[in-house]
Formats: C-alpha cells, structure tokens, sequence
C-alpha cells in the first residue's frame, strides 16, 4: 500500500537532525552532571550550557542573558504573558489577535477571567492583523500585546515589526509568538521592538520539549514555576542539558545559509500550491506571498479534512487538517473560522507543512495522488455536483 | 487508529451513490462536527431491496455509511428500524472512542428514510 | 591530579544509564511523529507514548490515566500545589514542611502571599515530620498536605504512610514530593493514600527535562500551562517523546530487582558513614536508619563545605554541600537550619549521594583521602584545636 | 571556576598558622556567610617582618588569605594599610563574581591587625 513515505506535517514537528543528536549525545554519556553542582562534572555542563545560550543569542540578534530556556513554545508563551500579569500585579487591558495558538489565545481567555480585559483582533481574509486596528485598540491600562510571527495553520506572517514599533511608541510590552518563523526565517532581534519571543526547539529539526523564551535586557517578569534558582528563576527546574545543547545546534544548522533555503522550500511551497490549484473547486488558505516558506493549506470544497489526510495517509503521506474531525474538537479550527471560511470549507481543509528534507519529488508524488483522492471522496459526497463537460 | 474492517470500507465503500427513483430519501447532520449523510433506499413488500448513500464526513463516517448499507440490504424496515449507531460501530469491528459520534450519522440517517417513506405511503 | 575519577552526586542528578539512551535514539530517528498528530507517524508514535505511561504506572502501582507528564519535579510540585490552590478558587489552608525542597516551599511561600495560610511543620533533630504535628496543624478550611518522600539533603525518609492515611481521614488532599525516592526505594500507590507524587527522570539514570505527576484518579486540578490538549489539558505542549520513553524505560530499570539494590547501596552508604565517623568531630545529618539507601550527610566541625567540596573535587570526587558559599546565596540551607545545626556546623556540610555505579573501591578511596583534606583544612582553620595526643 | 593561582593558593596555602608572640592580632569575620580569619603579625621598624592566617571558609576566603600574607611580607604598615581586597582578588587574576565577597575578608583582616597595632602601641 504505502508506495511511498512524505512526512509534510513540520508545522506539527520535525525529524531531529542527525547532527544535532550527535552534539547532544555526549550530555547523555559524559556530559551528564547537574549544571548547578560546584565539582568538575557540573562545571564542564555549565560552560556547555552557556555557550549553547550564547549561540542561540548570538543567531537572534540577542544577548546571552535574553534568553532563558523552557519547555517548549506553550510554556514560554504561557510564561510570557502569565509572568507579565504577575508581575504588573494590577488588571490591565491586553491585545492579541483571534488567529493566536491555542497557547496564547487560551492563557489570555484565562487572563480574561481572571479580569483582564482583553481585544481580540479580527484578521482579514489571508489572515493578516492590520497594524491600525492594533494602534485603535490600545487603552491607557494596556500592558502587553501578543502578536503571532507567523500563523501555524495559514502560514500569514504578520508585520510584527510595524506592531513592535506602535507597542514601543505607547511603553507597552510586546510578545510574539514565533514557534514556526524560527528556524524557517532569519530573525534579528536587534532590528524589531520585541520584548518577549517565544520559540520551540521541535519545529526545527530540534528535540521535543525543549524551547526558549527571548525577554528583552531590562524587562522584569514574575516566574509560574517557583523553586531553585535556574534560569534566573524564571524558569527553575534542573536544566534539560541535552535538549538545549540539542536546540542549539539545530539552531545553528538551520541559520546558516537561511535565505537561500527558505528561498528554496519557498519553490517547492509554490510548485505545490499551484498543482493544487489545478483542481476544481480548491480554495488557498493565508497569504499568497506573505507566508511561511514551507506552508501550504488549501480547502477542497465537498469533502472532508479527516478523510483526506486519512487518504493521504494510506498512500504514505503525513499532513494535517483543521477539520473538526481531526482535532478531537468539534469545531473547526479557529484560525479558518476567522479568515471567514464557513464550516464546510474550513472542514475540508488540509495544511502540507514542508521542511528539509522535502524534495522536488515529493511534491510530484503528492500532485500525483491527490487529484484521484480528491475525486474520490467527492464522489461519495451529497453536496458535489461534477462539472458538465 | 482504525481497524482494518473500517479502513476497507472507507477505501472501498459499498453502495455509493444515488439511487435512480428512490422509494425513499434519508438525511442527517451533524450540526457542529459538519458531517452530513443522504440516504437512497428501494423498498419491495417491506424488505429493502437496495441502497446507497452519501456521505461528506470523516473516515469514521464514511466507513460507518457504508457498512450501514451492508447490513440494511434484505432486511425488512422494521427490522432495519432497530439498527443502532452502537450496532453499526461494532459490526466495524469498533471505533476510536473520540470518533463515536461521528458514526452516529447512519443509522439515524436510515431511521429517517424509513419515516420519510412510512409517511409518504401512509403506514 | 585527578588520579581517580568518583561520582557520588546523584542526589543533584545521574548519569543516563546505555540502555535507557538506547531506547529513546529511535524516537529522535525514525519515531519522530507528533504524538497529536492523525497520521501513521504521529499513531505510532501515540502508542509508545501510551504504551510509556502504562508501564510507569504499573510500576508505581497506579493507572496509566493517573500520570502525567512533566519537564521535572519542579514542574510536578508546582503543578500539584497551585493547580489545586487554582481549581479551588478560594482561599484554604495549607500545611507542608520545613524541609522541602524549594520547589514546594517557594511555591507555598508564593500561595501564602496570596492569602492562603500556610503551616511550616517542624522536624526533630533527624529531619522527621512527626505525624501527630500533621493532626494537630489541621484547620477546617485545610485542603491540602505536602511532604516530601525524602529529604534530597539529609536523606531522611518521611512517615508518608501514616500521613497519608491522616490526610484522607479528613479529606485533605495529600501531595508528596518523590522525586528522591523513586528510583531508591520501592513505592506501590495502591497501598499509600497518595493523591500527588512527584517524581523527576534524572534522579533515576533517565534523561534530564522530563518528569511526571501521579494524580489520582478523581481528583480534579486546574493547568497552570495553558495551550493544547496534551496531557488531560493539565500539561499541554508538544510531548518531549524521546525523554518520556527515556523515562519509562529507567523507572523500569531501576524497578528490577530494587529491593536487592536498595540493600546493596544501604550497605555501601553505612561503610561509608562509619568511616567518616570515625574521623574526630564529625557529625551525622539525617536519620540513622530511616535515610535514603544513597545518602551519606556529614558536618566536619572547624571547616567549611565549599573548601571541602573544593579539595574533593581536586582528587577527582563529585559531592555537595550545604554551605552558603556553595549555594550562591548567603544563608546555609534550610533543611540544616531546620535540623538545629548552628551556622558554623551547617556550614561544613557535605553531602556524599551514591547511585548506580558506585563500588566498595569508592568508598575506599573517599575514605582514603577525606581525613587527609579535613586534617588540611582543620590546620588553617581559626577554630580548631587539636585534641592533645 | 577558579583559575590555577586561585587553586594554587588553596591548595597549598602560604603562611598558615599562629605566630608565635606576634605583635599584633587582628580579626574579621561575615556574620551572614560565616568566614571568618585571624591574622598575625610581626613587625620591626613599621615594617611587617612576618605574618600568617587562619581562616574558616571556602576555597576562595582560603586563596585570599594566603595571597594577602604573600602581598604584606615586607611593606610598612602605611603600604599595607592601603591594600583593598580588590587588589587581593586582582593579585589572584580574579574571582568568579559570586565569590568576590569571600574574598573580602583578608584585606579587612589585616587593616583590623594593623589598627590594633597602632593602638597598642600609641601611634
Ligand atoms: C504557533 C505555535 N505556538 C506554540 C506552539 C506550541 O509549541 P510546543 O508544542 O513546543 O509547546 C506551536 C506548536 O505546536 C505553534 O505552532
Ligand atoms: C526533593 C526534590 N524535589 C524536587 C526537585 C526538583 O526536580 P527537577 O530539578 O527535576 O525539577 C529535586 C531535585 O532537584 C529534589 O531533590
């Protein structure tokens, strides 16, 4: 059956690099002392350590002491905002948007109940935030706005530069949420008003459970988890030495020689969409330039999300959906929903996330099989009529 | 996730389609999770004599129509009336616990055809 | 220098034991789906996922739904303690100890701010909580018990049985902080009137950054993390797979045959207590007999932990110790403190934790040049004055 | 963490001991962190002729110390008087940040010598 094996679902992980498992095995072997221990054990893993912090720094236009490691981009965003309320102590007025990750969207309705007001800012049709309704909804009391780099579902990067500059200009604290632009796109920290940015080692070739969260030079926050004096305290908790080494390698890799690659996988990310375009009745999801190099989400009107990734993947090929269906929810993704997809469309759509390791000739395979799937299922279904001909 | 019984009838379901001249039309909907469900059935001497469906929904709902029409063909409406959604889950072999609902289209879909026709004949 | 090299700080962390590396490799290669995700790639790697969690639970005499996973027994405690605290919603009170880890007394001390009043029990001069104090600190609006299994200082073990079974008597809930016991001591939940335990991979030869929370079965708590619907929603955020299946596959090691080992390492600890003892003016910390099977803690009178630790560690011995000027605060621990030690005597701690991997030759060789660093260190020390000979 | 000097000085620390009739004593000790040092002295002529510690405390409170005797052997007392305990820890090639208050004891030890000195002898 399964002629093939494509993995495009990177938007939900990515295969851990050959060479970043091997600078993270000797931290399993030799390397294995705790980072905090005095004796020459933990003192070679603290040096280890912070060199690996200052790599990661250094490739984001950011000081070493900027970036405190965590868990992975759900905590570092939950940190970043619930640390921030924390800290400021009073109720104050937040900003995000209404496409943010489950992540953020939910730690800010919890912040919501909690008696933060907050605004939750509509997209337009690709999925874009329009910095002027950022600027419109800004009141005296707004502490922090959380704004995505780029969407996981659509891949819409949004103009997080124009939004850090206004949040600057009003001395309000700026988040964003960029576990699927690291890695993807180069970044410098340097050139955009950012106070927190949050990142996950998983979506680039890095190890599960490990990410970081950048907090700018000067800007204090409270910790969630309290305990030992790890990571300033902001994050306590014996380091995951291995899985930090491990990001920062991945990190490394993945920068180095960055446009020229995204400009590739961009290739292959148009080469498909355009393939799936062909097809009747298939509508693009996001941004047709402004997106995320390796993502593609397309709707196919009449059938549904599940039964096509099941499809795919019977014939190998790993992708993703937003359909209800698929997400053990039963609403549709929230993102489709905002972009103003109605239910049976947002139902029928698929993400292909691509990354490295993606070929040409993946693309061929799945331009190959997908058409007859799609036909398929459209088959069975009760709203589609096929065209005369 | 599923078993292979479920993953045969979704690759290959039974009795799609529509029905020319059917005696009677079935339908539901889920509301929230989308899934729709069209039913066609030909009904002799109150025995079914044939059927098919449509179906927009996911593996679970599909594979679930489809087995639905294997177990609904010769049988006689009351008979067919008392086919359930479990029944028609465990003749699959099972489902996912969180795919459950989704087959809970077709024998609702069945029952509704069965009234349609019942009302439409005056039994 | 460093004619040997000797290991015996595995209370601070452990070495990652071949074989549990060997199991998760493949989740770093081939299994790298995501646990969430639909397609053939992520249900594999679900099963093993699940197929973990089975097996931890086993072990520990639990179901697999009562366990979830964590980055580590920080993240365990202060899930345990605040989402309890947070899906109470009112105010309550709590007790706890002296003794625990920072990682439940910070997090106590933070709920105290809070408006929760909070009890501090005290131990006697071995560290023991009596049980008896637990009754009588017993207020109506108390809601929840934390003591630690054992103490990761001074080793000593806790009445949890008998505090347990208090804890239900009044429907209190009872959190106990594990993470140096499993791995050391054999533990059946069926059989302690547990509702949280908190237990941290790398204390037991499994990887750093990976943890898990035994909640017991109906008992209800809010997320502090917010995100995804991993773990029941308590801990959401993509599973860090590979130190999950890591995990599993040392509790399962270090499971086999435990009380055999648990005796073994008691007898190396008590060769290696008596031995110090032996040396004049030395005191032991914790328990004689109901210690932890790998803690060794000793004060040497007249000198200071970080010169001893310093002169240990220039012959090639990891340890720790309890001084000021080890922890990088000022103040001597306060499990020392709590004990009775007057400053001077908590200073010159040390900590001596055995594990796997520590042999009869260690001891010797600790025993071997621990008098000659004392008797050095004694010679420069304003204090000390030799017996008369 | 500590350089080669730093571990030199510890490990085989200069002027360690009591003086045998020294002509002056001083003390110093952190009541938080609980070093604490003595230092003896031998001086002829303003001069310090000899000297020599005892310290509690950790490797770094140890190196300082005997640096310090290596650093006075020989000054007058108004030479000693001016060194700091920056300069200890510089003659050291530095300390790591967190130990730099450990550190601060030996200097403050000989300015406590050197002022009991003066005082005893009136000058
Ligand atoms: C945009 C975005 N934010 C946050 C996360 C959460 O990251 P993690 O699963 O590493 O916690 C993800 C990935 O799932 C994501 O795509
Ligand atoms: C008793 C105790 N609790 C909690 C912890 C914290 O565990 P972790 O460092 O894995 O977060 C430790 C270890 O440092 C410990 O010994």
């Amino acid at each position: 059956m399964k002629s093939r094996q494509v993995y495009m679902d990177h938007g939900a992980t990515t295969p851990v690099r050959e060479e970043v498992l091997e600078a993270m095995l000797p931290f399993y072997r030799e390397h294995y002392g705790n980072p905090s221990s005095l004796h020459a054990q933990g003192r070679a893993v603290r040096r280890e350590l912070e060199t690996a912090r200052e790599k990661i720094a250094e490739i984001l236009g950011a000081e070493a002491k900027e970036i405190i490691f965590t868990s992975g981009g759900t905590e570092s965003n939950n940190i970043a905002l619930r640390g921030t309320a924390k800290k400021k102590g009073t109720k104050g007025h937040i900003i995000t948007s209404s496409i943010e990750h489950h992540a953020v969207l939910d730690v800010c309705r919890d912040l919501e109940k909690e008696g933060h007001p907050v605004t939750y800012l509509p997209v337009d049709k690709y999925g874009r935030v329009d910095p002027q309704t950022v600027k419109e909804a800004i009141q005296p009391d707004t502490f922090i706005i959380s704004i995505m780099a780029a969407n996981n579902e659509i891949g819409t990067l949004q103009p997080i530069k124009e939004i850090g500059s206004i949040a600057a200009e009003h001395k309000i604290l700026f988040h964003t949420d960029a576990v699927q632009v690291v890695g993807q796109l180069p970044l410098d920290l340097s050139k955009i008003k950012v106070d927190f940015l949050s990142l996950s080692a998983h979506k680039f070739n890095g190890p599960k459970g490990v990410g970081a969260l950048y907090v700018r030079k000067g800007v204090r926050i409270n910790p969630i988890y309290i305990g030992g004096g790890q990571e300033r305290k902001i994050r306590p908790g014996t380091e995951n030495v291995p899985g930090i080494i491990g990001m920062s390698r991945a990190l490394e890799l993945t920068s180095t020689g960055m446009e020229e690659k995204s400009e590739k996988l961009s290739q292959l990310r148009d080469r498909l969409i355009s393939g799936l375009l062909k097809i009747d009745e298939v509508i693009l999801n996001g941004h047709p330039e402004e997106r995320l190099p390796g993502n593609v989400n397309v709707s196919f009107e009449h059938i549904e999300g599940e039964s096509i990734l099941l499809s795919l993947d019977l014939q190998g090929v790993a992708a993703s959906s937003g359909s209800a269906c698929s997400s053990g929810s039963l609403d549709p993704s929230h993102v489709l929903s905002a972009i103003g997809l109605d239910h049976h469309t947002a139902h029928g759509s698929i993400r292909f996330s691509l990354g490295y390791g993606n070929s040409n000739n993946d693309i061929d395979y799945v331009l190959e099989i997908i058409p007859l799937i799609v036909d398929k299922l459209r088959r069975i279904s009760p709203t589609y009529k096929p065209k005369a001909i | 996730m599923y078993n292979e019984k479920v993953i045969d009838h979704f690759s290959n379901p039974r009795n799609v389609g529509e029905l020319e001249n059917p005696d009677a039309v079935g339908e539901t909907g889920s509301f929230k999770c989308g899934d729709t469900m069209t039913l066609y059935l030909k009904v002799e001497d109150g025995r079914i004599e044939d059927v098919s469906f449509q179906t927009f929904g996911c593996g679970a709902a599909i594979a679930s129509s489809s087995m639905l029409t294997e177990m609904v063909k010769g049988k006689t409406l009351d008979e067919a009336m008392e086919i359930t959604n479990q029944d028609v889950a465990d003749e699959l072999g099972g489902l996912p616990p969180l795919k459950l609902h989704c087959s809970n289209l077709a024998a609702d879909a069945l029952h509704n055809a069965i009234e349609n026709y019942r009302k439409e004949n005056g039994i």
